[in-house]
């Protein structure tokens, strides 16, 4: 078994399978629930590590299984496949035991669990998958799986703003079945290739290519939240914080990222999209969408809404590098998918910490909360400077790696639209940080005096990942560090 | 002019006739039998195509199809009427 | 043009079809019933004429004299349960003229392309003539139509008598021994009916002991008319039925359908398959058949008459939803 | 004398006499009803066995032969419709014991078995049928039982759109018989060679014309539908299940071999099947939108499906015809599975809450979470999302009709999956959501074994996805037929 061929639907199945055994345990046996969530993570880390060093060994994981005549359920275990696991799998694992922490005695802990669970089997499927095909698949599934998360602590009101959200993931989902439709009747396959499929479709009907280039990327675009499609994001503030957390760092706006990553550099190939002229466009949107969430996070007092009005802001500095079809951009690109998730999990951890801990959502609200929760806010702090770019935190090292490719791609201005952007974060996070720790707030918060009462499984998680964040950062040149790994990435989508 | 040709299209005209009733007949009773006309139609048409000039002996296939349908027709037809009558039943039921 | 038959054929023809548009125009249902059972006798007539006289006596005994017979039970049950308020049962909507006239016309263009269809079909097409023909002397029967009936498309007539016990299940599931109308006295509409009726079934009877003697006979006419015999019964209250006689009756609705589809298995074996008789027993088989279906058909037809299953009426009012 | 025993006899006889054996035997109808159930469902496979290893397998009945006799044949296409008509029946079976417990219900029991046992008896006998007269009076024995158990609960509303049904079931039956009479006429003989044997004239087309006709008022194209919303929200659960899931297939299967043996003639003519195909999806998903009550919702879906798979026939034009059927018949077990298992949910979801009105969902005292599982994952493979049976129905649909240029289709299958996402979720939210003032909510209550039977259905509508490749290459077995005389 040193040489197991099916690891990755194993490495699948951790959380697949978790989902119904937790659907149906009841609600009162707690303990065992907690039990089978955190060995069904800690075994997925270990898989996933196991299956990083194989592949780093040179071990091809390719399994198929056919659907249709032709038309394969495909897994592969490429690197940029172990690059998004290995987040996701870490990441859950300290989630789980946030979410744990954070759910304690609330409403229906199973069905939150099952869903949780289908929700990472739904983005390591996305990741492992080895042709659009299979990429619909689990991105449907983690349409789904979200869905009721989301709305977890729902009461009625909170389904007035629903049908935006459900309407833009859903005909996100359709859209992209479209489009995966209208790859395979264009190019009889949908398998993700470096160096792309379409090059024969692109000679023969360039308008087709570029039509499916829009459908593919906009549907995709939907969860990446790329302007104008970014809507229903902070209409999921509703959800718990760990599924915040978990939305924002891997599941849902990174899957959008992720595809996008697939569709230009394995579905078209990063040269016949850039002959096809729909790179820089692309770059542009991003450029946009960077600059549009962060001028609207200024504005939010929400703490959640304003993370999330950075994450729309954030996550397209993923999209901006593999626009900029730089190789060098495109390990900004890769690097930052690892780091913003670290950073933003952080944020999204801490946020969730306030307002259990001290009731505090709002910005106005947070002034001295540094006193009353020093680890909280100090993991805070580490990431929002890691998000404006502060050398050597882990938003550096991406930023860094973009301006460089711009500056290789030829595309000067991505320098100042990142410089602006930095500048904008910190318009919007350093008031935040400077309200907790220089503030004084006796008088602001009613009636809850003294310590915050929160349980270690809530105030460990955010530490962890701001230590991450730093080590990140501060190690990126180590061997296994996600930006080696990226690098040995992009050699093969650049087929170096 | 031969029969066949006659009560063809008699069978067409009262199937036809059938079809009106069947689609525009206001009583439950009527549409009931509206339908058994549209059988009588089809019986028409299958009795006319067994005919054979004499003195040849007609197609014996159709008329045990007929036969068949008539049977069939009957049943549908007292099903109908159980239902009619069990509706009025509960509707005059539900008057009182 | 010559022939005077043609003449008669035309004239038929024009009752036949007046009378259809007569009994779905006429205002009174009663009236509606009686010019159906006539239209229905002249059809048969029509068969006859088209050297068909086993449709037509199906026709005349089944067609047109059991349906008549069901047609004025509901009319008289509709009379009683509403009161002799109005047998006339508007639905709360009317439906527009408008709408009637476009459906009226949509119908007529209809029959006007059958009818175009229907004279451009060949005037006698090919048929089954010749193969009926080469098979009958391996049928085990004398009778083309029974031949057909009960053996080349026995499967047919298996599933005709399943109709009908899936008819007496539904009409028994249906109507619940609840409220009904009292049984019928022999008041004005029945006079009529037995007026009406009862000639038919005389000839029918009487043909039938005629042709049985030189053709298996018809199991669906014969059935007909111990029906109406069972009908007559009924009506007579000669005989009520009895809830303890329900298994007995249901005994006789399943008997041909289950006699039917036994032999049609049994008979399968040594390179036969089902349906596929042995010469030598074929003729014993099929008046097995057709005895058992004759009997099952004249109960089940006196029930679907009768309606609803006769059950104790206390313990079916406690037992309904 | 020990007979022979044919597989295709014994899917046609076995229920056969299970429903006299129930019928007579009132007390002991609900074991025979399931014994008789598993073993024509052990039938089926031993077909499906044959089918498998030789290819489509013919029984001349009587020894006659076609065209004299009737000949009883089995081939990829009509096997899938006998394994999806008996596996789903034995489940829904199943829930119908629970269904049908109650005290009230005796007369419900007694009667639902020998009626659902000839109803068995006739959809079988569609299957295996390769005469048209011979379907004509199968569709009888259909629509009779069929109607029986629409009003089995006895409750006007139902006794009403029963006979509703009643009448355009005669009358669809009727047209179809007329068709028959036109083609005896014209090619003087009955069975499905003869068919593919006659030439196209006046009487051919009049023939088609008349029994489509019928058989699309027997399967419920709009706007030849309007029976089927009632009759199939008014009837009890199983029954339901039994009539939307397995019932209107009886008719689209006759459609589909008919239009195989006498191909439509005109390209305007199959656009016109798909338009009206789309009006059913356009019409029945706004219907389903203003539904108030759980099952009529469920109803309109099923006039949705009906519309989409008559869409996936048509998806390509003339030129895809050869190949449309596969599209269609996917999707036409995809929804025999889910809608049987929707509709028992929805059951289960009204007995557990006491009403299914959509609006009050989300009060209930009760959660009856497996029910609303089980719901959630009928939606899912009727609304078409992966990786169910539905999905990959739909996904066939699009791509022929995409490679065909045909994007008008296309256009209207999203726009009925959007709308079918908007109604189901009206239904889905309403489950998720809780009124945490009014209603104490416990999780876990309202399972029941009597869940296990239309999760089942919902599992394998979604897991039958996964095995779209062989039951396509399943049934392409015997196709065309002719390849097989």
């Amino acid at each position: 078994m040193m040489d197991a061929p099916l690891l990755p639907l194993f490495i699948l199945m951790t959380s697949l399978l978790a989902a119904p055994i937790l659907f149906a345990l009841p609600e009162r046996s707690a303990r065992l629930r907690t039990g089978i969530n955190l060995s069904m993570a800690a075994l997925k880390v270990a898989l996933v590590g196991w299956l990083s060093l194989k592949v780093s060994q040179g071990v091809i994981y390719d399994l198929r299984f056919e659907m249709l005549p032709g038309l394969e359920f495909k897994l592969q275990a490429d690197p940029l496949a172990i690059l998004f696991i290995a987040l996701s799998a870490v990441l859950w694992l300290i989630t789980t035991v946030y979410s744990v922490g954070y759910l304690e005695h609330g409403p229906h802990r199973a069905r939150f669990f099952g869903f949780f669970s289908l929700c990472v089997a739904a983005t390591v499927g996305i990741a492992m998958s080895g042709n659009l095909f299979t990429f619909l698949l689990f991105y449907e599934l983690l349409t789904l799986a979200t869905y009721p998360l989301v709305i977890h602590r729902g009461d009625v009101f909170f389904f007035i703003d629903w049908g935006i959200y459900v309407i833009y993931t859903l005909a996100g989902g359709l859209v992209l079945l479209l489009g995966t439709l209208g790859l395979w009747v264009l190019a009889g396959t949908t398998d993700f290739v470096p160096g792309g499929v379409l090059a024969d479709v692109v000679a023969e009907t360039p308008l087709a290519a570029k039509l499916l280039f829009v459908v593919l990327i906009g549907a995709l675009g939907v969860k990446a939240a790329l302007f104008p499609f970014h809507a229903w994001l902070p209409i999921a503030m509703v959800a718990p914080a760990p599924v915040s957390a978990l939305l924002h760092a891997v599941a849902v706006v990174k899957a959008g990222a992720f595809g996008i990553m697939r569709v230009v550099y394995e579905v078209f190939g990063i040269e016949t999209a850039q002959a096809l002229g729909v790179t820089v466009p692309l770059a542009v949107l991003a450029g946009i969408t960077i600059i549009y969430g962060s001028l609207r996070a200024i504005t939010q007092d929400d703490i959640k809404k304003r993370l999330a009005y950075s994450t729309v802001s954030q996550v397209s500095y993923i999209t901006l590098g593999v626009a900029l079809a730089s190789p060098i951009a495109a390990i900004g690109a890769l690097a930052h998918l690892i780091h913003q998730g670290l950073m933003k999990i952080t944020m999204f951890m801490a946020a969730g910490n306030l307002a259990e801990g001290l009731g505090v959502k709002r910005v106005s609200q947070m002034d001295g909360v540094g006193r009353a929760m020093p680890g909280t806010m100090l993991a805070f702090s580490l990431a929002a400077l890691g998000m404006i770019g502060l050398p050597p935190l882990a938003g550096f090292v991406s930023k860094w790696y973009l301006a460089q490719g711009g500056l290789e791609a030829g595309q000067d201005w991505v320098i100042a639209l990142l410089l602006g952007s930095s500048l904008l974060n910190a318009i919007y996070f350093l008031p935040m940080l400077h309200r907790a720790w220089f503030c004084d707030a006796a008088a602001q918060r009613d009636g809850a005096p003294g310590r915050p009462r929160i349980g270690w499984m809530l105030a460990a998680p955010p530490i962890t990942t701001a230590v991450l964040v730093l080590v990140a950062g501060g190690f990126a040149n180590a061997p296994f560090s996600p930006l080696e790994w990226t690098r040995f990435i992009v050699a093969i989508e650049y087929q170096e | 002019m031969t029969p066949d040709l006659i009560y063809g299209v008699t069978g067409i005209a009262v199937f036809g006739i059938g079809l009106v009733g069947a689609l525009c007949a206001q009583e439950r009773l009527r549409r009931v039998l509206a339908l058994k006309l549209c059988s009588v139609g089809a019986g028409f048409l299958l009795v006319v195509g067994a005919w054979r000039e004499p003195p040849d002996t007609p197609d014996p296939v159709p008329h045990a199809l007929v036969i068949t349908g008539i049977v069939v027709m009957v049943s549908a037809t007292a099903v109908a009427l159980a239902l009619i009558r069990r509706l009025q039943t509960l509707e005059a039921e539900d008057d009182a | 043009m010559t022939d005077p038959l043609v003449i008669f054929d035309l004239l038929l023809a024009l009752a036949i079809v007046a009378l259809a548009i007569a009994a779905l125009s006429v205002r009174d249902l009663y009236a509606m019933i009686v010019l159906f059972v006539i239209f229905g006798l002249l059809s048969a007539l029509a068969w006859v004429r088209l050297s068909a006289p086993d449709v037509a006596l199906a026709e005349a005994a089944i067609g047109t004299g059991v349906t008549g017979a069901l047609l004025l039970k509901t009319l008289h049950h509709l009379r009683f349960a509403s009161g002799q308020r109005s047998a006339c049962m508007t639905p709360a909507i009317p439906v527009p003229t408008g709408v009637m006239l476009a459906n009226a016309a949509f119908c007529g263009l209809i029959t006007l392309g059958l009818a175009v269809a229907f004279l451009g079909a060949p005037a006698a097409g090919p048929g089954f003539d010749a193969l009926v023909a080469g098979a009958m002397p391996a049928s085990g029967v004398d009778h083309p139509v029974t031949g057909v009936l009960l053996n080349f498309r026995a499967y047919d007539t298996l599933m005709e008598v399943v109709v009908l016990l899936a008819a007496v299940v539904a009409v028994w599931q249906i109507e619940r021994g609840l409220s009904d109308a009292p049984s019928p006295e022999m008041g004005e509409v029945w006079q009529g009916f037995a007026r009406l009726a009862l000639p038919a079934i005389v000839v029918v009877g009487t043909y039938l002991l005629w042709v049985g003697a030189e053709a298996p006979g018809g199991a669906f006419q014969g059935g007909a008319v111990l029906a109406a015999v069972g009908l007559l019964l009924l009506l007579t209250r000669a005989y009520v039925p009895q809830p303890h006689h329900r298994g007995i009756a249901r005994g006789a609705f399943v008997l041909g359908t289950g006699v039917f589809a036994l032999v049609a298995l049994l008979v399968a074996g040594g390179g036969r398959v089902a349906f596929e008789y042995p010469l030598d027993h074929a003729k014993t088989l099929i008046l097995l058949i057709e005895g058992m279906v004759t009997i099952s058909i004249a109960v089940t037809l006196a029930a679907l008459f009768h309606g609803r299953e006769p059950v104790a009426l206390r313990k079916e009012v406690r037992h309904d939803t | 004398m020990t007979p022979d025993l044919d597989p295709m006899i014994l899917a046609i006889f076995l229920p056969l006499f299970g429903a006299i054996a129930a019928f007579m035997l009132p007390r002991a109808a609900a074991l025979i009803g399931l014994v008789t159930l598993a073993m024509t469902t052990g039938a089926v496979f031993w077909l499906a066995q044959r089918v498998l290893a030789s290819g489509a397998v013919i029984v001349p009945l009587g020894g006659w032969g076609a065209p004299l006799g009737i000949d009883l044949r089995a081939d990829g296409l009509s096997v899938a419709m006998l394994l999806l008509t008996s596996a789903v029946g034995f489940l829904v079976s199943v829930a119908a014991l629970d269904s049908l417990k109650g005290a009230d219900q005796a007369r419900q029991r007694q009667y639902f078995w020998p009626l659902w046992l000839l109803l068995l008896t006739g959809m079988n006998g569609v299957y295996l049928s390769t005469d048209i007269f011979n379907l004509y009076v199968m569709i009888e024995v259909i629509a009779l039982a069929a109607v029986g158990l629409t009003v089995l609960s006895g409750t006007k509303a139902a006794l009403r759109a029963g006979l509703e049904y009643m009448y355009a079931s005669i009358l669809g039956a009727l047209l179809f018989l007329m068709g028959v009479g036109f083609v005896y006429m014209q090619a003087g003989r009955l069975d499905f060679a003869g068919l593919i044997a006659a030439e196209p004239s006046a009487a051919m087309s009049a023939a088609l014309a008349l029994m489509i006709v019928g058989l699309l008022l027997k399967t419920a194209l709009f706007p030849l539908h309007f029976w089927l919303p009632a009759a199939h929200a008014n009837a009890t659960a199983p029954a339901s299940a039994l009539l939307s899931g397995l019932v209107v297939k009886a008719a689209l299967y006759i459609f589909l071999r008919l239009t195989t043996y006498m191909p439509l003639p005109d390209e305007i003519l199959i656009t016109l099947i798909g338009a009206l195909g789309a009006g059913a999806v356009l019409w029945g998903g706004l219907q389903a939108l203003r539904a108030e009550r759980l099952k009529l919702l469920v109803a309109w879906s099923t006039v949705v499906q009906i519309g989409l798979i008559f869409i996936a026939f048509a998806r390509a034009g003339q030129v895809g015809l050869a190949e449309s059927w596969k599209a269609a018949a996917l999707l036409i077990l995809a929804h025999g599975v889910a809608k049987a298992a929707m509709f028992l949910a929805a059951g289960r979801i009204k007995d557990e809450i006491g009403h299914d009105r959509i609006r009050d969902l989300d009060r209930a005292p009760v959660r009856p979470t497996l029910a609303q599982f089980t719901f959630a994952l009928a939606a899912i493979s009727l609304i078409g999302l992966p990786p169910s049976l539905g999905f990959i129905g739909k996904w066939s649909l699009m791509e022929g009709a995409m490679a065909a240029g045909y994007w008008h289709w296309v256009a209207i299958t999203m726009i009925g999956t959007f709308m079918s996402v908007a109604y189901f979720s009206r239904v889905l939210s309403a489950f998720l959501r809780f009124d945490r003032v009014r209603a104490p909510v416990g999780e876990h209550q309202g399972w029941a074994l009597a869940d296990a039977a239309p999760l089942t259905l919902a599992l394998t509508a979604i897991g039958l996805g996964l095995m779209a490749a062989p039951i396509l290459r399943f049934i392409e077995i015997g196709y065309p037929f002719g390849a097989a005389l």
